[in-house]
């Protein structure tokens, strides 16, 4: 039975990766590498490595993530002005 | 906010960080499910956390009444099976019997704490997801518009005011 | 019992990942890669039962804690709509 | 183990294997995303519950129990605040409400 959800959990990885990789829109591509983080994480708990997972789920997919949604959203800055709804919502918190 | 919160003495200050020391260190225990090796760490920790918790939050936290938490619970564990059981019914029948819209609701609670508490509660219930706050108002995202919603969401305001052990006025527009 | 349970949590998470392929917004990718958190907690703990490893308790906290992390990224900095 | 204690938590775990699931299939088929965070948060956290009440029952220690439990809450609560947060952003960017055309 274990061995059913290794094999389903190898294929989704896969599936996940080549998601994350061959990604035209960057947002997407970030969402699909935060959840390949907490994939691999399950998949060091299978090869019986606990620690080196709470390493990945904590660093991979947790800070790496937030890190990369931060640089996304930079980016779109960048690009063009803010639309006038999250404008209006930062003056608020401001 | 930091600059809305009283000032307080030194008496209060240490009174307060004892306090949340004794808390953070019970939660410490049962994190390490009982190794009482591992707290010469964690009662340093638990120190230093009670410390920059009163250094960020120096108000004193909201009271709860045994009373309330006691119903309150209850309260929320039918109410989530309720809530659950509903939405996963609507998800596998094949029509997905659904009538969204929104509505908002008029706070009856005041301060900032219980408004939270209540907010959440009603995303965990059924039917009822809060979407955002404005001002002494707050939208809800109801899941079937045909249900008596605004009265269960007084329902739940009531629970959560008893939580803190507040007397609410009367709802003036329950429909 | 503990394997079929493994076996099912997988399959929910199979389809939150299609939810994350089909979008269409960026609010449909966030809320699906929340189901992990949740997903992802009962799995671990499910995991730690099955191998009798009580030290994935803490990795089931932070996956929990990491899933509201990436929620307030998101919202504070990478959301806009439309996309 | 006692049997009866087998017994129920193998039915809290198929009660929160159908949970889970039934989550999930609203996540796929519900037409927005309100609707879909409405299926996630409810049935979801539901599902968690029965399951770590299954452990807990299985579980020979206290702590054991408590820490299932602070994990649970843990998750209820980051999920309604993650919840809200998400709702709020699809709000107020402009995001429409699904509304049924049929009568």
């Amino acid at each position: 039975m274990m061995l059913a959800f290794d094999v389903l959990l190898a294929a989704l990885l896969v599936w996940i990766a080549l998601g994350s990789l061959s990604e035209l829109k960057l947002f997407k591509s970030v969402v699909m590498f935060v959840v390949f983080g907490l994939f691999m994480a399950l998949a060091w708990v299978r090869l019986g490595a606990p620690d080196v997972a709470l390493a990945e789920a904590a660093i991979g997919a947790g800070v790496t993530g937030a890190l990369m949604l931060d640089a996304v959203g930079h980016m779109r800055e960048r690009q063009q002005p803010y639309p006038a709804a999250t404008a209006r919502q930062d003056a608020s918190d401001a | 906010m930091a600059d809305d919160e009283p000032r307080i003495s030194y008496v209060e200050r240490l009174g307060r960080t004892s306090m949340r020391s004794v808390v953070l260190v019970a939660l410490w225990i049962v994190l390490a499910e009982g190794d009482l090796e591992s707290l010469k760490v964690g009662a340093l920790l638990a120190v230093a956390a009670a410390t920059a918790s009163v250094a960020l939050l120096p108000g004193p936290l909201p009271r709860l009444s045994a009373w309330g938490l006691a119903r309150f619970v209850a309260f929320f564990a039918i109410q989530s099976f309720a809530g659950g059981t509903d939405v996963a019914l609507r998800a596998l029948h094949p029509r997905r019997p659904l009538d969204p819209s929104c509505l908002w609701y008029d706070f009856r609670l005041s301060g900032h704490t219980p408004r939270v508490v209540f907010a959440n509660t009603l995303s965990l219930l059924p039917g009822t997801l809060s979407a955002r706050f404005d001002g002494d108002r707050l939208e809800v995202h109801v899941l079937d518009r045909g249900a008596s919603t605004t009265r269960s969401i007084a329902q739940v305001e009531d629970r959560v005011a008893a939580l803190f052990g507040i007397v609410l006025p009367m709802s003036g527009e329950v429909e | 019992m503990l394997e079929m349970m493994t076996l099912v949590l997988m399959g929910t998470i199979a389809l939150a990942v299609y939810r994350i392929e089909r979008g269409p917004t960026g609010a449909d990718r966030m809320l699906s890669s929340m189901l992990f958190g949740t997903s992802g907690t009962a799995l671990t703990l499910l995991l730690g039962e099955v191998s009798g490893l009580h030290r994935l308790h803490d990795m089931a906290l932070v996956f929990a804690l990491l899933a509201a992390v990436t929620a307030v990224a998101f919202v504070k900095r990478a959301w806009r709509a439309g996309d | 183990m006692i049997p009866v204690v087998d017994i129920a938590s193998t039915a809290l775990f198929v009660a929160s294997g159908f949970y889970f699931l039934a989550g999930s299939v609203g996540l796929v088929r519900f037409p927005d995303v309100y609707t879909r965070l409405h299926a996630l948060t409810k049935a979801d956290n539901l599902g968690l519950g029965l399951l770590v009440t299954g452990l807990a029952l299985r579980s020979g220690s206290w702590y054991t129990v408590a820490k299932l439990y602070a994990i649970w809450l843990l998750v209820l609560f980051a999920s309604a605040t993650s919840c809200y947060l998400v709702a709020h952003a699809a709000r107020t960017g402009g995001i429409p409400v699904w509304r049924n055309e049929r009568p």
